[in-house]
């Protein structure tokens, strides 16, 4: 309450009680004849005052900013990332190629020391080299399913919420897709395709994108039939101009949303897949890693745990930031 | 004067109130005192922003949580309620002695319990009532505020009741809690006009029944002749002018106040442009310094710009807070609107007017033949438009008036082929529109046809700048060589419509809405289209805004030749602009007829239960004025079935036989 | 016609979670130390007739021994089937041997002793076979109520359904019908029949076509196509196995063929009441069970575990009576002389399983990224294989298996050691080392020689540099892509080729397939090398070494993974067929053992000097165990490895000297 | 209602039958090698191999096979006996005995979930930016964004370690040794109902009619309770049976982890070992499951909100 009637008696007009003349000369500096005439009426004046400083992306930014769990995992994560690259370089490591790596017999299993700053495997490999090179890996490969899955669910939901031809086919996929639990398409795909990482991202996005096409679809539906749509109508705008130029850009904080969260999902579904052996185990990822120490992380675990907190750091650091993101983006919160 | 002997039942004095938005500080409410007297009814005027809702807000400790009172006092009870912190407190005012009725009655009640159990809860709280007896005295406050078969209605969900039934339930919870203070707030904002005459006679009726003091919150200056006693006008945060009705609308000061009741379509002259308040209000971000309406004023004093006036007493009973009181001010006479209210209000510009269906000349630009058009199948079929019939000529201004819901939008949109029409045909300039249509036909259609919407902020897209909103329609038609020229085209569209060119580059958030809806007008406008149609362009806009737009479009007829359907609910505002006016109700036209002739002699009872209903800005008239009720079911169609007919040179109506001689002898 | 009991591909559990190969199949051998004169100076052939065949001390438990045993396998190797005559995985194998009695059984040092058969003989060589059936065994249902008498009909309702087409799906057929006469003819007849008449066909016409008859009730005879002097070795086997007919009957053909716990009937130590999928499986005494001598538990219980973690975290709760012990696990408790279990740290005997490095002759070199024939023309140089079979020192790649004696893993013979013996009592795979002069040692790896090895290298790419073979060779070596633990000893595979002969001659590309080796590698014939191990189907070195021979079909290593018919170098050409004739002379000598098990043991050290195929390693792994392995049955061959009879256990857990002296004491009575 | 209820229904169908006959033809694409073992491709020959293959009636044209499967689906239930899993037990058996277990499981960590979750959700959103609700908060981020492997390593590690429990499910004590199991069920779904409830009432917070009762000077707790709570359930109450369901179905992390010997591991053990009859019959029961339980969860929701009469006749009645 101080604070604010100090604000208050800093801001607002004098409270003039004495509207005498001296009064009010002593206020504005002015003539009673001055005051009392009348001024020229400028209607640009007039019809600037009413600009709102408000910019959308400025708020969403501001407002991202403002929740400081988000701001600080972001700037972690960024500098663990950037650091797994200096961290694979020769700056730390004497390796430069995942293959060059070395087993080591008196190094098994060795808890962190001075050469191995991550201890090493049980084949006495360097571990800090492989967490890095996996982290690299993985987010990269996230990131991939990630934007893979927006961008198709983003067109197809596009589609979907705007052609209501599609939507009875879509709709079908949907229920096809989510009807059925993801693991028996991606067991049968791993089992007649292949098992690396690219094909499993690619099944990834194959089984994700509906989610993101439906949230857009929903979305869409939502925008459809807003005034400024009918308008572009009116003027005879096409569909694809409508759809690029009028519903996209409103979906920009969902498909950041998506994709944010679609990096934690990635790496939960890697560590899975890892788990089932459905992950080719000749490439690196971090899921590979924490599978692997299930077996060992009892007895030595550091081979859990460095996985397992850069691991978490990724996906706690997307799904809050993602969230964050989602948060500010919704004009509500614009506060 | 008998006011005075009334006690105060609550003060306000000085009052303050901030938000924190976005990281600054907004003011919304800037030293706002007020003494309510008991049993009176008084009315907040002002525009959106203008705080008239945050300012009632503080007496029921009811701000958003980023709101807060930051100075001054509220003396209730012998209580400064404004130092009141914590629910509890709180809970000993709410309801039982203060309560209110919100704006929108599809959201004020919770969708998931019984009507009853709703009103109920109120009964329970503050009457001490409970089992048996709440229910019997929950049924009889529904059946007080006017809900049919209440015992029926008891046990029903909200979604079985129409919003004017709503709004009524929503009444009876908050009077059920006999509460000494009722605020509304707009409380009929949200519904046709019919009704809207239906719920304010109620609320007059509680208050009479249950001896409650009344704050209405409205922007609406005909719903505060209707009700008001006392009225207080408020602008940027600050009642600026208070009084009795007759004070403030007969004699009112401030120039604010002069520029709202000048401003009203009601008290234009056709033919003549509407005095207008230019700009918008302020940003209450900003300090403000002097009379926050100085900037808008034509006639500012140099010292409104520097300092705060102080109230003036006009009389006993009247207020205003303008330097033009002050004895030292230059003599400024009231406008000419203000002091003809009540003569312009019901001027008869009959016998003066030319009747345009007297012109042997004239073209039509729109011809609708049949027109059916229908929404869904099967059990969810919806008829928005049947069978209905009309032509609009060249160079005049076609209203359409009907209720939500009555297809009046509908048939707007199916003209410019938003949504398709089922049966029937449409024809532009002799040349069928409707059904499937060549590309160089539609290429036409979109050039010669163009809409204005309602919603200034629905209708403009956010995310694109204001000059790709305005040159969507060339950019698809290519209706120029360079993109500089597009540019110039875009320029000279927005200075048509009175916008800077600079505003070219900006977003539309940045806008107010007057001026959304005229970057709407400017896109519509750059087609260089023959024919419009304008989808109720006024009817969100604050009052000293849609002069503005009425204004607008009304020159623009003349510069650019051009032909509108004007959409709208409101009468009022339609006798104004246009020339032939058609009354829809429930997807049938139901009476056309030319402007003056229709308010003159209306015919269809339908029709004349609208006119009835207009809130009329001058409170000697609203307070007398009878109000007639439509009951669709006094049709008998049974037999003979209803028919388009001209009973007087270009005024149609629909009836059967028997109605119809019965309309013929009425004129 | 492929024989061959169990295979095993080297490390690579197709969807086995665990980083250690060892917890999945847990093989381990045979009983009691004490009693068991076993059939002395045998042969394999025993003619023995010991009457008292397993025990001599009464099975009264001490007071420290372990009264229920907890088992633990895991969960991939859950049960497919209860129909023992159906089965040909060891996963199931390894538990329905203790719920049916063959014919013969082993003790714990591989010799034959009596099972069902009292008793049993050959007078012509091996061509027929005759078993005595004992008295008094029944057939008893999961309740252990009596059902029936095991007679000698019953092997033939057994065969019968073995070799019934429509019945058994053709599983288990490849040994009888090499063996048995008319067994073949007889599996034709019933594929021909349609579904319906398959099924029906009771033991009338199998009597007619195929060698095998029930004399009476206790008297059965074989027929073998030719002199089998080892056609009793088989008996082990489960596809001999009996059936009883009025189960049959019971049940009806696709009831029998699908049979439960619940509703099988048993004639083996135990009976198991408690079958829970993928969970647990309890097994309690059989109390008709024929033989009132043998020690048993009072129960034996199966857990299925997730992986070897959760089986040492459930031995260190007291919750398994053993555990294998996974890699980070051993070296905890080796690395830490104060740990609980330090002295506790015991390793357990080999598997049965003989690991080779076979190379492809002929792969195909169009999915390879290596260019032409480098690879094809690279292995057919003699001096290029031996450079490889004498420049590996295995010693990295063997503490894979075993990381603290890596040695003991070390295998320098084609046929796995303790198969057969010499009548002199020398083991056969002795007299192999001693021919290719190889000792084998705990301290440094015999067969690498790096001087002979630089020789070879050199001589090879100087020949092979003539014929136009790039450097390094490409060696395409294929793991599952879901195994770790092949990851991981590939990794030290390649590193061990690189040190060794370094990266100028040959490297390793180690490269992965989906889900089955057979279809993606094998057959497509992509890998240059595989690594895989061969366990014996019957007991005999032709069981080894007949399947490597050049220009014979059932040579299934020859087929079906070296492509050897396509060699074109015509002195390897002639290697091979020179070998080839000296197996197949070894093979007909039927009258005297050792004479054949000499010829056995000169082909084998022919084809190891010209490196055929580079013998590789073992199994030894190490664990913390209540029993003493030395004291459980050890089986080259057949199915009684895992039968839970006579184990001599501790409640305390063995500690390591007391593996010692087992292992002292295990030798000492060895040959006896 | 009914006429509505049907047409669902047999949409419904229609989704199962595309589903089922998608994965039956993606099972035939394989090569007819998978349906072998290592050891038996091994084993046998290509002749019997083929022969093995025709007695099963898998080297029938796929369509054949696809009629006889439906045929014998629809005339006789009979979905065929398993080949790799169980050999030669007909598949519902096989499903009816693991089925039993992960529902128990299920159903309990269902409702210490709801019983946990909700409440949290509520106290949550009740005192919104308090201490209880960051804690809250972190504990729905941690479990919703660290893979699931993660957790139930430290889950297990705690629960083994320090409280010393079972590390592995027992059918002899189901008490002690589900703890671990469902507690790991659980952690997930507490921390989505917590989640859900929070996010529910504090959106319903700021409706209209939450103000209206306030005005009447109703109780935060009031509020809470007879308007907040309901209404946020309704969301939930939509997907609820489907949780349900899919909880029935079992979690192949953690029954395999804990060698629960549920339905979670059959599916891919049943699609790796090739056992197409399981697989189909897995996949029937899952999809029949899914669109059940969306369809119960309109069904639910219309239950509560009386708004939502499925299609029913309209309400409104001015």
């Amino acid at each position: 309450m101080k604070k604010n009637k100090k604000m208050l008696a800093g801001e607002e007009t004098p409270v003039v009680n004495d509207i005498s003349a001296e009064g009010l000369a002593a206020v504005t500096g002015q003539s009673e004849a001055e005051l009392f005439s009348f001024v020229e009426y400028h209607p640009e004046e007039a019809e600037r005052i009413g600009y709102s400083e408000y910019s959308y992306w400025k708020s969403v930014w501001k407002n991202f900013l403002k929740k400081k769990s988000a701001v600080i995992m972001l700037v972690v994560f960024l500098a663990v990332f950037i650091f797994s690259f200096i961290a694979i370089s020769p700056l730390c490591t004497k390796y430069r190629h995942y293959t060059e790596l070395e087993s080591n017999k008196k190094a098994r299993f060795t808890t962190p020391n001075k050469d191995y700053w991550f201890g090493a495997d049980n084949i006495g490999r360097d571990y800090w080299y492989q967490v890095w090179y996996a982290t690299q890996h993985s987010v990269m490969l996230a990131a991939i399913v990630g934007v893979g899955e927006v961008v198709v669910g983003v067109i197809m939901g596009l589609l979907w919420g705007y052609v209501r031809k599609l939507d009875r086919i879509f709709t079908e996929i949907y229920n096809i897709i989510y009807s059925v639990p993801t693991i028996i398409y991606m067991t049968l795909i791993a089992l007649m395709i292949g098992k690396t990482f690219m094909i499993m991202c690619v099944s990834l996005i194959i089984f994700n994108w509906i989610y993101t096409a439906k949230n857009i679809r929903n979305l869409v539906f939502m925008y459809r039939d807003r005034e400024y749509n009918l308008a572009s109508r009116c003027l005879g705008t096409k569909l694809g101009t409508i759809l690029l130029k009028n519903i996209l850009p409103y979906m920009i904080s969902v498909i950041i949303l998506r994709m944010a969260l679609a990096i934690p999902q990635t790496i939960g579904m890697e560590t899975t897949l890892a788990y089932l052996g459905l992950l080719d185990v000749q490439e690196p990822a971090l899921g590979l890693l924490l599978r692997n120490s299930r077996e060992q992380f009892a007895n030595y675990p550091h081979i859990l745990i460095f996985p397992a907190v850069i691991v978490s750091l990724i996906t706690v650091t997307f799904y809050l930031a993602g969230n964050a993101f989602s948060d500010a983006a919704d004009p509500r919160n614009h506060v | 004067m008998e006011k005075q002997e009334r006690n105060v039942i609550l003060s306000a004095k000085d009052v303050f109130v901030q938000f924190s938005l976005r990281g600054d500080r907004l003011t919304a409410i800037r030293g706002c005192s007020l003494d309510l007297y008991e049993g009176e009814t008084l009315a907040i005027v002002g525009e959106s922003g203008s705080g008239k809702s945050v300012f009632t807000k503080t007496f029921l400790g009811m701000l958003d949580a980023n709101g807060s009172i930051t100075g001054g006092s509220i003396m209730f009870e012998g209580e400064d309620i404004s130092k009141l912190k914590t629910e509890k407190e709180w809970r000993k005012i709410r309801g039982g002695k203060i309560s209110m009725v919100m704006q929108d009655p599809m959201t004020s009640l919770n969708p998931l319990k019984r009507i009853g159990a709703q009103v109920e809860e109120s009964i329970k709280l503050h009457q001490g009532l409970s089992g048996a007896e709440a229910k019997k005295e929950a049924i009889r406050m529904l059946d007080i505020v006017g809900i049919p078969d209440p015992e029926r209605r008891y046990n029903q969900y909200p979604h079985e009741f129409s919003g004017g039934m709503r709004q009524r339930v929503v009444i009876a919870i908050a009077v059920a809690c006999h509460p000494r203070i009722l605020i509304c707030d707009e409380p009929t904002t949200a519904l046709d006009v019919t009704i809207q005459a239906q719920i304010l006679d109620l609320i007059r009726r509680l208050q009479e029944q249950f001896g409650m003091t009344i704050i209405y919150i409205t922007h609406d200056l005909g719903v505060v002749a209707n009700v008001a006693e006392r009225v207080a006008v408020m602008y940027a945060g600050q009642i600026v002018e208070i009084g009795t009705a007759e004070d403030v609308f007969y004699n009112a000061w401030h120039p604010y106040s002069w520029a709202l009741l000048s401003a009203l379509p009601q008290l234009g002259i056709k033919g003549e442009k509407l005095p207008t308040i230019d700009g918008t209000p302020p940003n209450l971000f900003n300090k403000i310094t002097g009379d926050a309406f100085a900037p808008r004023n034509k006639q500012a004093l140099a010292i409104d710009f520097k300092l705060e006036p102080p109230f003036f007493n006009v009389s006993e009973t009247h207020m205003a807070k303008t330097w033009y009181l002050d004895p030292r001010a230059p003599k400024i006479e009231q406008p000419t609107s203000i002091k003809q209210l009540s003569e312009r209000m019901n001027m008869d510009y009959g016998d003066t007017l030319k009747h345009p269906h007297e012109d042997p000349n004239r073209v039509p630009v729109i011809t609708v033949k049949d027109l059916n058009v229908t929404f869904g199948a099967g059990r969810k079929k919806f008829v928005a438009v049947d069978k209905v019939n009309f032509e609009i000529y060249k160079g005049e201004t076609f209203a359409l008036v009907g209720e939500s819901g009555s297809g009046k939008t509908t048939i707007g949109r199916a003209i410019t082929r938003i949504n398709p029409a089922t049966e029937g045909e449409i024809f532009f300039k002799g040349e069928k529109i409707s059904g499937k249509i060549s590309k160089e036909m539609d290429q036409k259609v979109v050039r010669g046809i163009q809409m204005i919407f309602q919603d200034p902020l629905a209708s403009l897209n956010e995310r694109a700048k204001v000059s790709y909103i305005i040159s969507e329609g060339i950019r698809n038609l290519k209706m120029y060589s360079t993109d500089e020229e597009r540019e110039e085209m875009v320029q000279a569209a927005l200075k048509e419509v009175g916008l800077l060119p600079e505003f070219a580059s900006r977003f539309p958030h940045e806008f107010s809405g007057g001026q959304r809806q005229r970057i709407g007008i400017a896109r519509a406008l750059i087609m260089k289209p023959e024919f419009i149609v304008a989808d109720e362009p006024i009817s969100a806009l604050d009052v000293s805004i849609r002069a503005q737009v009425l204004n607008l479009l009304n020159e623009l007829k003349t510069t650019h030749g051009l032909t509108y359907l004007f959409i709208a609910h409101d009468l009022s505002v339609v006798r104004f602009i246009s020339d032939r006016i058609a009354v829809i109700y429930k997807g049938k036209i139901v009476e056309l007829a030319e402007a003056e002739e229709l308010f003159r002699h209306p015919v269809h009872p339908y029709t004349r239960a609208l006119l009835s209903a207009i809130p009329n800005p001058d409170p000697a008239i609203e307070r007398k004025k009878k109000l007639l009720v439509y009951d669709p079911t006094q049709h008998d169609y049974s037999v003979d079935q209803p028919i388009w007919s001209e009973i007087l040179p270009g005024h149609f109506v629909l009836g059967n036989e028997r109605e119809l001689s019965d309309y013929r002898s009425r004129l | 016609m492929k024989k061959l009991l169990a295979f095993v591909l080297a490390a690579a559990m197709v969807f086995t979670l665990t980083a250690c190969g060892g917890g999945s199949t847990p093989t381990t051998e045979a009983p009691k130390t004490t009693t068991t004169a076993a059939a002395p100076g045998t042969t394999a052939s025993g003619q023995t007739t010991a009457a008292t065949p397993e025990t001599t001390a009464p099975p009264a438990p001490a007071a420290n021994e372990v009264t229920d045993w907890v088992h633990y396998l895991t969960q991939v190797n859950e049960m497919e089937t209860f129909n023992i005559l159906y089965s040909q995985a060891n996963k199931e194998l390894q538990v329905l041997t203790n719920c049916i009695d063959g014919l013969l059984s082993n003790d714990n040092y591989g010799n034959l002793v009596p099972g069902l058969a009292e008793k049993w003989e050959t007078t012509d060589g091996g061509k027929t076979w005759t078993f005595h059936l004992r008295d008094g065994v029944k057939w008893v249902d999961v309740k252990g109520t009596e059902k029936a008498d095991v007679t000698a009909e019953d092997f033939l309702w057994g065969l019968e359904w073995v070799l019934n087409f429509h019945k058994n799906e053709a599983a288990n057929t490849s040994m009888p019908i090499e063996m048995i006469q008319g067994a073949g003819d007889y599996y034709n007849y019933t594929k021909e029949l349609d579904e319906a008449a398959g099924k029906a066909l009771g033991i009338d016409k199998l009597k007619e076509m195929v060698g095998i008859e029930a004399k009476d009730a206790k008297t059965l005879v074989y027929t073998c196509v030719d002199k089998l002097p080892y056609f009793d070795t088989l008996t082990t086997y489960n596809c001999l196995y009996p059936a009883a007919p009025q189960l049959i009957k019971d049940l009806g053909v696709d009831g029998f063929k699908a049979c439960t716990n619940e509703n099988m009937w048993y004639c083996g130590p135990y009976v198991m009441p408690t079958f829970v999928r993928e969970n647990e499986k309890v097994m309690t005494p059989n109390p008709l069970y024929w033989n009132k001598d043998c020690k048993r538990f009072n129960s034996v219980t199966y857990k299925m575990v997730e992986s070897g973690a959760q089986a040492y975290q459930m031995y260190e709760n007291g919750e398994l009576s053993y555990v294998e012990l996974t890699e980070d696990a051993l070296l905890t408790i080796h690395d830490n002389i104060n740990h609980q279990f330090y002295q506790n740290l015991v390793e357990a005997r080999p598997t049965k399983y003989s690991y080779q490095i076979h190379l492809n002759w002929n792969k195909n070199m169009e999915k390879s990224e290596d260019p032409d024939t480098n690879w094809n023309t690279a292995v057919q140089n003699e001096a290029f294989r031996l450079a490889l079979y004498y420049g590996l020192d295995a010693t990295p790649y063997l503490e894979r298996t075993n990381s603290i004696n890596p040695l003991k893993c070390a295998n320098y013979c084609y046929t796995m050691s303790q198969l057969v013996n010499f009548s002199s009592g020398k083991e056969y795979t002795e007299r192999v080392m001693e021919l290719i002069g190889i000792t084998p040692s705990l301290d440094n790896y015999p067969r690498y020689d790096a001087a002979k090895a630089e020789q070879y290298k050199k001589q090879a790419m100087e020949e092979l540099a003539a014929k136009g073979v790039t450097f390094p060779v490409l060696m395409d070596y294929y793991i599952s892509g879901s195994s770790t633990t092949a990851a991981d000893t590939a990794f030290v595979f390649g590193e061990m080729i690189k040190k060794n002969l370094g990266d100028d001659f040959v490297k390793l590309n180690t490269l992965t397939y989906v889900s089955s080796l057979a279809n993606e590698v094998r057959k497509p014939r992509k890998a240059s090398i595989y690594i895989n191990g061969w366990g014996a189907d019957y007991g005999d070195p032709q069981n080894y070494l007949g399947q490597e021979t050049y220009g014979e079909d059932n040579a299934y290593y020859s087929i079906s993974y070296v492509n050897t018919n396509d060699i074109t170098e015509p002195e390897l050409i002639e290697i091979y067929k020179e070998f080839t004739k000296m197996v197949n002379d070894a093979k007909n000598i039927t009258d005297d053992m050792d004479k054949r098990y000499e010829a056995y043991a000169q082909a084998e050290a022919f084809m190891l000097k010209h490196a055929l195929c580079i013998p590789w390693y073992k199994n030894v792994s190490w664990q913390l165990t209540h029993v003493n392995d030395y004291s459980k049955i050890y089986a080259p061959y057949g199915i009684q490895t895992n039968r839970f009879v006579n184990w001599e256990t501790s409640k305390d857990g063995y500690t390591t000297a007391d593996y010692d002296t087992f292992a002292a004491s295990y030798e000492a009575g060895a040959g006896k | 209602m009914l006429k509505y209820t049907i047409k669902r229904l047999l949409q419904s169908l229609l989704t199962v039958f595309i589903v089922v006959t998608i994965v039956f033809l993606l099972l035939r694409l394989m090569p007819n090698d998978y349906y072998f073992t290592e050891d038996e491709l091994i084993k046998l020959t290509d002749e019997q191999k083929e022969d093995k293959l025709r007695a099963a009636g898998l080297l029938d044209p796929t369509l054949t096979q696809l009629g006889k499967f439906y045929k014998n689906l629809l005339t006789k239930g009979d979905l065929g006996t398993s080949r790799r899993i169980s050999n030669g037990q007909p598949v519902w058996e096989l499903i009816g005995e693991k089925f039993g277990i992960s529902m128990r499981l299920g159903l309990i960590a269902l409702g210490i979930a709801l019983l946990i979750g909700i409440p949290m959700g509520i106290l949550q959103a009740r005192y919104k930016n308090g201490i209880f609700d960051h804690l809250g908060t972190a504990y729905t981020i941690f479990i919703n964004a660290v893979p699931r492997l993660v957790a139930y390593s430290l889950i297990y590690m705690l629960g083994v370690k320090l409280f010393k429990l079972p590390s592995m499910y027992s059918i002899r004590d189901p008490g002690r040794s589900s703890i671990l199991p469902i507690v790991c069920l659980a952690v997930g779904s507490i921390a989505s109902y917590a989640l859900w409830m929070r996010r529910y009432m504090v959106d319903d917070l700021t409706k209209d009619y939450i103000k209206l009762a306030r005005i009447k000077g109703v109780s935060t707790r009031g509020i809470m309770f007879k308007h907040v709570m309901r209404n946020a359930f309704v969301p939930m109450a939509q997907n609820l049976p489907v949780t349900f369901l899919l909880t029935i179905g079992g979690s192949l992390l953690v029954e395999s982890f804990f060698a629960v010997p549920g339905m979670g591991p059959l599916l891919t053990r049943a699609i790796t070992r090739y056992d197409t009859n399981v697989v189909q019959a897995l996949v029937l029961l899952y999809s029949v499951m899914g669109i059940l339980g969306m369809f119960l969860g309109d069904l639910l929701m219309s239950v509560f909100d009386p708004r939502i009469r499925l299609a029913g006749k309209g309400g409104e009645t001015r």
